[in-house]
């Protein structure tokens, strides 16, 4: 195909993701907060309610735990739910029906059921939004066997992850972060999947692998480029899919570089990168290692108000940079 | 001198509640059927689990038969249900099978849950009931959800809630129940109020005295039935049933009953008094409607004996069927997580 | 003919309104005084914010003055309250130092968290305000579990809980009245209906007309007040915090009114009317109060324009104070998660 | 001090914990659902309230959200609330008052306050009472700046632990194991404390690590009893606190035996081994390491009811013994 390029902000990828699924099946609806004629709190669903009617691009109250278990039910009684959380602070509030209901339902009846929903989670820090509105909690959900966790990083991935997050029949949590929304990047115009569970290699290396999700991917890639000056030539995989994990791309990767660094927002301790560090110490690629297994993660702390302290609390692309070319130097 | 056989029925027709012209002498029996199966499950289970061949837990409803079948009468299969910990009459009431309740119970792949979910899970989704749920309150919004469905899907089916007292001092119950209201969707919501959760009292823990009481804070009808009287129970879900169909928003119907069990099998039965237990004991609504179905002319003793010996074997049956079942391979542990052939 | 002045004031003073006496002059002086610097406060702050010298995000309060004020005249300060992410005007209400709340705002070690909070957790725990809150009904809870400790400690304060209308459909709202009545707290509700839950109108998100439709679930008072008049919150909430302290339990009080502004600074007011917007702004309460305080006799013109003219000045030294705080260094990212010198 | 030894069920050392507790303090006080005169329904809390009056041995309604964040309103008001989750389950529901609340509230307002809080979660599966009944998710909590998470696996510990945790000005989650409360252990009768944030090196080996939390104290024992009959000695910790980690203890021994297993019940993906094998891996102890780090812990499942399926779900002292046995003979 030769059609040109077509640029999108990642919130207008996912408002074409949910405008093409709700146009090709009649199953599908989205509710949240202020999601019709306010257009959601980020301006994702901007003026769907005026394309789809209030029927299908509900406003709920403010009852999240009610609206996750609507969402359980019409997706067992034949409906495609899209619940928007306002942001992913708000979604502990329904943790009950997510994890007890929607991961736990078809298991427990005997795999005689799907549960076929979507949420979305509006999430991390760099806003100023404080404490109660920046989290990244992703973590949680990947330890929950029955659902699955997507965080996709780009516009293309946004869309093509929550197109296929729809078409899934099992519950996905799709980890969307505030400070992309705005970002830029190609988006083809046809329906296009980006499959659940593979990895995306962004860019190619030998020193080092960098595993980052979200935000950090772009950090990440920033930080690829200022050690690429330094002939420090970094891999790094986004890994798009927190549950389940593209293990195979990942070990591979290390077995070629035989150096490994995660890089993420959420707390660092029992956040994605322990689990993917420890998948590679109990992996084959362990007898590849050349050097510990580094983890940048968000620090022990709420997220902070002020902006320096909110920066601070979260990996930045230069301590990137710096913790990386140790690692390859041997320094830690 | 006694009035002759004729005009006493015809007397008591004329007296007749709505309830036994709702529904046919056949509708009738079959739920003094399903209220006796109901009992004789819950005993059977009883003793599978006393004698060590059942594990887990169970919560028992002998008591509260009147309530799960009166107000699964008036629903079709295409209606849904959603149950409770408590939910072994609902299941029967909503038409599933107890050979597979039973060996759900012993943890077999003929179970309705193939064994993984248990009492506490039980679900018979061909016959519309979505399962009984271990979280207190946990199916009210998912009853909702249901309801939002059928009424996008533009069906007229319903979904009715099943959920106790304490179940009522949950958020989830009062979200729900305000959305199911705000959308008017076609749901019915029904309390049963055995006057404790766990072994905690309505009145230690609901500042109202009626569950229904609450109901005017959603703008929605509240309605007390008599529990332990099928015909109290029917006539108030059938009302609300119409008019949930009808496109007239949800009714919350409070049936008062008792459980004169235990909670579960570990309950010493230290909150309540055994006066109060044997006083409840004397309303059983099993033998309610029997004296009922006899005085209304609409079953004779015999046919009544015939129905309970069919419910004994029926059981007895099913406990046989159970005991037979196919054990689980330890290998499949994962199976069920999710489902196969997905795209992704 | 005009009545001389005399005359009139003393007419007045048997018409009044039992606020004007429940209050002296003084303190009913400074709750004008408050309500100024209220407004003033979230001007300036709107103003830091658009050019640049806030981040994140805000919640005015305009318009709803007489609520936050009203609501807190008749506490001590030993009573708690707990906030909203629109509380601002209770912190001041509660009787907190706006320089202290604009250093928060500028995120410097001076202010009320060391700038770790920000707007949406201001807070001021020497004054008995248990902070704003970022979490739609997190205060409610929070407010109880206060009250029950005011009752373990055998005190006589009260906790009194700010919340908005759309956070009455969160469970927490309801879990945290029922047990409040159970129990008996000392905690008053009360709610700052503005009609709005971000864009959501109370009639699209709540079955019920008005939120106190709500107390009678819980089997608490539920009163209606003018919330654009103080009068009539603070008589309202000066009989509920009466009722807390003799141990007669809670009480719901419902403040109808109205923010003038959009609910963040991301609104575009899609969902109301500009001519609604107006016509509230015409029911100011501030100036409803500045002439009913001359109407009564207890402020003159001149007094009032003092007060407005100290409320400027506090306000603009309070934006100069905040500016030259101190910055917090990263290396302290970490400080204040954990209590220091904690035993193990 | 020579007193006779004196054995208590893991349930009365708890329930002892706490009497001694009341007894010391007045702002101390228990609630929940049923633990009253039900006394719970695991029986923890007995006859306390016929000790200490139903003012501080409450029944709460069934309402998880609100009573914990009555207990954050109570602590910050001055009293010592300990509030008893009837199964850990159920605190999903309170995900935002643990969370967002008690956990952020002394960060986001600047240090200023305290909230000095517990919460008891009994957890873990065995019991037959299905997936929303038996999980371990206390990896969730131990990702969460703010909280301390402890996680008792001996009567001693259960006391110890609990008071520990009633002294501390912050919110510490105490999970207790379903399975452990009819488990009999020396207990001392004085107020003794056991330190939070410190590991109990169960048993000394020069071998293999490993490190297990909770029930799984017990089956690593078990295992390293008859791999000593093979000649394989075996270090076993039992981790006791989960926030604050003690690295230095873990990392001691891995330098010593040189080879690493961590053995927990929450689900393997994203549990506690993944944060021990990672910090591992970072730390100075992976230059030492002779073998990848192996992680046993729940199957990519929800629990389920059947009882040989059951089992299957969680890590058994058979199969404990062959992985750490193939560890130790390199053949992993
Ligand atoms: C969220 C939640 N909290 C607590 C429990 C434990 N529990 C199970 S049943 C029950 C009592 C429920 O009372 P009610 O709703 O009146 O139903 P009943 O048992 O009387 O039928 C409790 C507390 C639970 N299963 N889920
Ligand atoms: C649990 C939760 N859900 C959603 C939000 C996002 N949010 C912040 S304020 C608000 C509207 C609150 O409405 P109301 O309670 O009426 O207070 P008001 O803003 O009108 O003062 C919403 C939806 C939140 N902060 N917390
Ligand atoms: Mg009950
Ligand atoms: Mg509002």
């Amino acid at each position: 195909m030769n059609a040109p390029l077509r640029e999108l902000t990642y919130a207008q990828a996912i408002q074409e993701a949910l405008a093409t699924a709700m146009e090709a099946d009649k199953r599908v609806f989205i509710m949240g907060e202020d999601i019709g004629v306010y257009g959601g709190a980020f301006q994702v669903t901007g003026d769907l309610v005026h394309r789809f009617g209030e029927d299908r691009v509900m406003d709920t109250p403010i009852s999240e735990l009610g609206a996750a278990g609507i969402a359980v039910g019409a997706a067992l009684a034949g409906s495609r739910p899209i619940l928007e959380f306002q942001f992913s602070d708000f979604a502990t509030l329904a943790m009950e029906q997510i994890v007890n209901q929607a991961a736990k339902m078809r298991f427990m009846l005997g795999g005689k059921v799907s549960v076929p929903l979507v949420m979305r989670l509006p999430s991390g820090s760099g806003t100023g939004a404080a404490a109660q509105h920046s989290q990244s909690l992703e973590a949680w959900l990947a330890h929950v066997p029955g659902l699955k966790v997507v965080q996709p990083s780009t516009p293309h991935d946004a869309k093509g992850l929550l197109l296929a997050a729809i078409d899934d029949p099992d519950p996905v949590m799709v980890f969307e972060h505030k400070l992309l929304y705005k970002m830029k990047g190609e988006v083809p115009e046809d329906a296009y999947r980006v499959p659940i569970g593979k990895a995306a290699v962004r860019r190619e290396g030998r020193h080092a692998t960098i595993v980052a999700t979200s935000i950090m991917v772009h950090r990440a890639l920033e930080a690829a480029e200022v050690l690429a000056g330094e002939g420090i030539e970094v891999e790094v995989i986004d890994l798009r899919t927190l549950r389940p994990l593209d293990t195979a791309t990942i070990i591979e990767s290390v077995k070629k570089t035989t150096r490994l660094a995660c890089v993420y927002e959420g707390v660092k301790t029992l956040g994605i990168g322990a689990e993917i560090s420890a998948l590679i110490a109990e992996s084959e690629a362990f007898d590849y290692l050349d050097a510990p297994i580094l983890r940048l993660g968000g620090v022990d702390s709420p997220i902070p108000y002020n902006p320096v302290l909110e920066k601070a609390a979260v990996p930045q692309t230069p301590g990137i940079i710096e913790q990386v070319r140790n690692l390859v130097k041997g320094r830690i | 001198m006694a009035k002759p056989v004729a005009a006493a029925k015809s007397e008591a027709a004329s007296n007749q509640r709505p309830f036994y012209k709702q529904f046919t002498p056949e509708q009738l029996k079959e739920a003094l059927r399903r209220m006796c199966l109901i009992r004789r499950f819950e005993e059977g289970a009883e003793e599978a689990y006393m004698r060590g061949l059942i594990h887990g837990t169970m919560h028992l409803s002998i008591g509260q038969e009147a309530s799960a079948v009166g107000a699964t009468m008036a629903l079709r299969k295409t209606d849904y249900i959603t149950s409770t910990h408590r939910g072994h009459g609902h299941c029967i009431g909503k038409g599933a099978d107890p050979k597979l309740m039973f060996a759900e119970f012993f943890g077999k792949e003929e179970g309705y849950c193939r064994g993984r979910g248990g009492s506490m899970h039980i679900a018979d989704v061909e016959s519309g009931n979505l399962g009984a749920n271990g979280i207190v309150a946990g199916g009210i919004p998912i009853a909702v959800g249901a309801a939002l469905a059928i009424k996008q899907q533009k069906r007229d089916d319903v979904a009715l809630c099943f959920f106790g007292d304490g179940a009522t001092n949950e958020g989830a119950f009062h979200e729900a129940l305000n959305m199911a209201s705000i959308w008017k969707l076609p749901v019915v919501f029904v309390c049963e109020n055995n006057k404790y959760g766990m072994s905690v009292s309505t009145e230690r823990s609901m500042a109202v005295a009626n569950v229904a009481d609450r109901a005017s804070a959603y703008n929605m009808p509240g309605v007390i039935a008599d529990g332990n009287r099928i015909e109290d129970v029917a006539e108030a879900v059938t009302t609300a049933i119409a008019r949930a169909r009808e496109g007239q928003g949800p009714t919350l119907v409070e049936c008062k009953t008792y459980r004169t069990r235990g909670h579960s099998r570990s309950d010493r039965n230290r909150y309540r008094t055994k006066e109060e237990i044997e006083e409840w004991k004397l309303r059983d609504p099993i033998g309610h409607f029997e004296t009922e179905l006899v005085a209304n002319g609409i079953a004779t003793a015999d046919e009544i004996a015939a129905i309970s010996a069919a419910a004994d074997a029926e059981i007895a049956a099913g406990i046989d069927f159970a005991r037979n079942g196919t054990d689980p391979s330890p290998n499949d542990v994962t199976r069920g997580v999710y489902t196969p052939g997905n795209p992704s």
